[in-house]
């Protein structure tokens, strides 16, 4: 696949910010400011970032917690996220919710419940209303190799192919569920063999290249646009870190963490664009001067924006309120 | 107006809220061209079409799942468990998905999960429960128990047009059992809102579902001895509808709470709860209830009997109330 | 794999006790005597009685409802599951269950949940307590095709591969779950390609032939007991009548219910029987009459039993009771 | 005696409980080489080995069955959800097979189940849920709720010996947060028994888990304006100890329920419909309910706060009721 200049800079932009954006939140988590966990995507933005800018404006995406590049590339704002973070009035859920549990209905993302897995017969119920109405919309779903384990993600996958449903599949495969390795999740060699069991094609790709995602991405979209049913994508990645910032995930081996660690996602893509692209330094400078700057302004409007009222927490339950009189 | 059957309300409901709204859909298992296992979806595939009612695998968690992404979508779902039982396969779609979605992000969810409950026709311990009680402290939801064909159609059309997601409760021992008068035009029975299924003054039985009917017999021998009943049919059951439940107290002081569902953590204590905090004053006596043991629902016949309440045990309740 | 005379014999009298049995609770349906529903294994018979009849007595089995042979080959007696029908005292659970809603633990068989592929998830913890402790036992669970679609089909498989416990996978593949045709269920060409999924070999047997459910159960049993992990076994058969007796299944093409019930697998052992093996009608005569004979008796203990009390609906329902002072 | 943690007394149940039987084994996500997400079975696996301490898939629904039948066939399964809310995902297992084995066909189910619930640590929706609630409805199963350290080392050795499915609902806000005596030699706490947190005759206040800390905090404030509290904690939540509740309600005649779990439906109802069925006549004052309010748990501090019952809140509930 050809793609363009300037969609391989938006790619690399999508990368920067997702990583820029985490950094920050860790350094706030670390100074107290967050009072919740935080997870990020640190290493793995290839993935989130590659699925997420291969959609068109009608599609929609259920990411799971560590697809920050989605949540991004579908247009969320990062200050808005950053107001999340702090539980600010101003977060995409006014308080309500806490670090990436995100969602929003006009700019066609779900938010992610945290039961793993759960938002995958989520995103087939999107694909089945696109299929009902004969839209060429089409929807994505992503969860990490520990929810692959769960019914939902039986019960989703069996659904959709079935009823050859437009939906493509991914799976960030970080090797770990928390600090299940995968030898104690699965008796398969790779997370796209569990497709077999559906009918449903299946590809790995290396989850540290944004432009292999991305590609594969497109063309299982093309697919399922095109009424020719669901895909599944396994990113073949690695949480080069704890799950979140309180584990030092000390149960992974040493050598595993540097093996990965050469082979990062923005590494990857510069040595790329810099490389086989013939792209200036200059530019992808001015890329994360871009992003050092909105990453800036969105922590200045976090942090200056008011916390909720308490009582915020009584609003909301209903979208059709009962009246009493 | 006509007569028609608690199972014909339902059917009438969706087939005309299908015809009306072309985001309503029906999904489930043996939905389509078998019409369902009680064939209340008989003869809508050959109106809808296969998309429109859809026969789906056997995973209730996956297809209520897709529900919620349908709806979100901007559809209007309609799920059917072949069972209530089967429900619980569901459970955490429904209370961590459905449930929460609209509080945690605002995002509407209206879904309605069609739900035959009850026991009363030897279906033994899992194909005879009420599942009113595993829902009863989710804040999110609705739900809802009918016991007319009237609110049977009523009921059903307000939750396919509502926007949040809906247990409807349907009890299947009324399907055929239970026939009264709809209206030719459209109608809805709003959510939330009780109804006063027989007026009476000196003591008030608040119940719901297929015991509105026990509730009914029962008054009719209580008449007869002399003791008048105020019966409440809750209709829904989340939210309660707190004002007309604190009407009839403050109207008769004496109160029985009737259900078909076990005892311990059922509707009726929060029924009962809710009346000791608000109407203290107006009591004249305990807040009897009446209830299924706290058992599962058992087959056999005998023991089924002992099992569900019956209009002897609401004369009893009711006649130690009054001597109290 | 070579099958002593006695064992062939065994298979055919259970083959006969099942149907003999199920015929039986069909009538008495239809006299109105059996309150709530009949399920039979009518056709099917060859599946629950193959994997039952290769089980060793310290094994366990954790059926599914169309699973008679199983029941009756662990040894409960057809004249407590008569009396289970009619709700009787004398039944398998003294009327608080119905039909095959039967276990006992002393044989060695677990009670089936109504909700299809619960009991997988159940049989692997059996499997798990065997090899936990080291002992030489192995667990086998059945379930229709319809109960592949569930995710605790998933999750138990998953995790008996993760574990190599020792279990064995059953599917009796009727073609039909309820009214819905296996092209709605499933995208996949044989159930058995679901296994794929875990890395868990699988195999697709004739399930009208007992010997063939037979041979493969017990080299799966050998494989699972020698801690060679699970095997997942689908049996091809076909509902050859309604799911239930209220059912007259006219979903399904006249055709493929005519060309099955040439299949009939009693007719197939005979056939096998007075064939190859050469044994006598008088032989097979024999244990006809023996079984109608055992059921004529099943049908007498169970009319002429009692019903229970209606006050045994309190019993029973822990068994720790919690004292009241 | 020695001062233990809420968390060590967890752990010390299980580590001798599983020296003791070897039948006694732990299942769940991250159990074994971490030790847990909240380090409760931390040193587990290095003493009893990586069958008796199991790291399983992501699976609550598969690894909640597998207990059920390990127990089936003698073993003694201790089942941990990461967090309680996953719980939901296994709640068809729990509700419809382990809780209805022994009644349907007379096979024991001897699993616990650790739930780590409650909210005031900054979950938000999806780690700070009380599940108590979608259980109290289900006949079979046993709840139980420890408040101490004393009272979790002492329920968590009941619930594994006991023979029937118990859900343990163990309190993370109190893991680090409450340390109290515990005796050097094996004991157990009754499932089933409450018991006495403070004595007073002027007010009952019912409660369990955090709140019993938040009760105890009013207490003394009330304490200094003249009004005398008892304090029940409950300790098994299903089945109540009825004869206790009854106890402290003609002991006092007045009554407020606490918990942190939402309002409807919650235990408080049931809590309320028993006084107000038994003890009727004893009650001088409406049953008050304090409990967190009728949405999932929001995650902002600000709106935690309001959300979760506060000490002032219970004092005021009881000013009221003085009032009345
Ligand atoms: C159903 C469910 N059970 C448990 C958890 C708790 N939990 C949160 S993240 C996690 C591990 C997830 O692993 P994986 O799916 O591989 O995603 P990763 O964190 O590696 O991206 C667990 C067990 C959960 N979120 N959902
Ligand atoms: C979880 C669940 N959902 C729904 C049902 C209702 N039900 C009973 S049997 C059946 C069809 C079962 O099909 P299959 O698994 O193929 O078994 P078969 O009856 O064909 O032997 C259904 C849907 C159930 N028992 N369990
Ligand atoms: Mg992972
Ligand atoms: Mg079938």
């Amino acid at each position: 696949m050809d793609i363009r200049r300037e969609e391989l800079l938006r790619l690399y932009y999508y990368l920067k910010l997702a990583r820029k954006l985490e950094e920050r939140a860790t350094s706030l988590y670390h100074q107290g400011k967050i009072l919740g966990g935080v997870w990020t995507s640190y290493g793995m933005e290839a993935v989130s970032v590659g699925y997420g800018c291969a959609l068109e404006r009608d599609d929609v995406a259920a990411p799971y917690f560590r697809d920050m590049g989605a949540f991004l590339a579908r247009g969320i704002s990062a200050k808005r996220i950053m107001a999340q973070y702090l539980g600010k009035k101003t977060g995409v859920t006014g308080g309500k919710e806490g670090s990436t549990h995100i969602g929003d209905l006009n700019l066609g993302v779900f938010s992610f419940p945290s039961h793993l897995a759960d938002n995958y017969p989520v995103g087939v119920g999107a694909a089945l209303a696109f299929k009902i109405r004969g839209e060429k919309r089409i929807a994505v779903t992503c969860t990490g190799d520990g929810g692959t384990s769960r019914g939902d993600f039986h019960e989703a996958m069996n659904l959709a192919a079935v009823r050859k449903l437009p939906i493509v599949f991914f799976c960030n495969n970080n090797q770990y569920a928390y600090s299940t390795p995968l030898r104690l999740q699965m008796a398969v060699n790779n997370v796209a063999d569990r497709a077999l069991a559906y009918g449903i094609p299946s590809k790995t790709v290396d989850g540290n290249n944004v432009v292999e995602v991305y590609t594969a991405a497109k063309e299982a979209y093309t697919v399922a646009r095109n009424s020719g049913g669901p895909t599944f994508i396994e990113c073949k990645t690695m949480r080069v870190h704890g799950h979140s910032e309180h584990d030092s995930a000390k149960y992974v081996p040493r050598e595993l963490l540097d093996a990965w660690k050469t082979k990062d996602p923005i590494l990857t893509m510069e040595r790329y664009l810099a490389g086989s692209v013939g792209m200036k330094q200059e530019e992808l400078d001015g890329v994360t001067a871009q992003v050092v700057k909105e990453i800036d302004e969105a922590e200045k409007f976090a942090e200056e924006s008011p916390y909720p009222d308490g009582t915020d927490c009584f609003t909301g339950l209903y979208a059709t309120p009962i009246e009493e009189e | 107006m006509k007569e028609i059957t608690y199972l014909e309300a339902i059917k009438e409901a969706l087939d005309e809220e299908m015809a009306r709204d072309p985001s309503v859909f029906i999904l489930g298992e043996d939905v389509g061209v078998y019409g369902g296992a009680f064939r209340v979806t008989e003869g809508l595939i050959e109106k809808y079409g296969e998309w429109r009612v859809l026969d789906t695998p056997l995973a209730e968690s996956g297809f209520t799942g897709a529900a919620i992404g349908a709806a979100l979508m901007g559809m209007r779902p309609v799920v059917e468990m072949q069972f209530a039982d089967f429900i619980s396969c569901a459970f955490d779609q429904l209370v961590n998905v459905a449930a929460k979605n609209h509080y945690r992000w605002g995002a509407a969810t209206p879904i309605v999960v069609r739900a035959p409950f009850g026991g009363n026709i030897h279906g033994g311990p899992f194909h005879s429960q009420c599942i009113e009680g595993f829902f009863s402290n989710v804040p999110g939801l609705k739900i809802v128990a009918p016991s007319t064909a009237y609110d049977a159609k009523g009921l059903l059309k307000a939750a396919i047009r509502d926007n949040d997601p809906v247990i409807y409760c349907e009890h299947k021992y009324l399907y055929r059992r239970v026939k009264d008068s709809v209206p030719e035009e459209d109608y809805v029975v709003p959510i939330g809102k009780a109804r006063v299924a027989l007026e009476g003054k000196d003591v008030s039985i608040i119940t719901y579902g297929a015991m509105v009917h026990t509730a009914l017999e029962a008054a009719q021998t209580l008449g007869g001895n002399g003791i008048s009943c105020e019966i409440i049919d809750l209709r829904t059951l989340l939210p309660l509808d707190k004002k007309a439940i604190f009407n009839t107290v403050k109207k008769t002081s004496k109160v029985v709470v009737l259900h078909e569902q076990t005892k311990t953590g059922g509707i009726g204590a929060e029924v009962s709860a809710i009346i000791s905090e608000n109407c203290f004053g107006y009591l004249d006596g305990p807040i009897i209830r009446v209830a299924a043991p706290d058992t599962p629902v058992p087959y056999s016949a005998q023991m089924e009997e002992v099992f569900i309440p019956q209009t002897k045990d609401v004369i009893d309740a009711v006649e130690k109330l009054m001597r109290y």
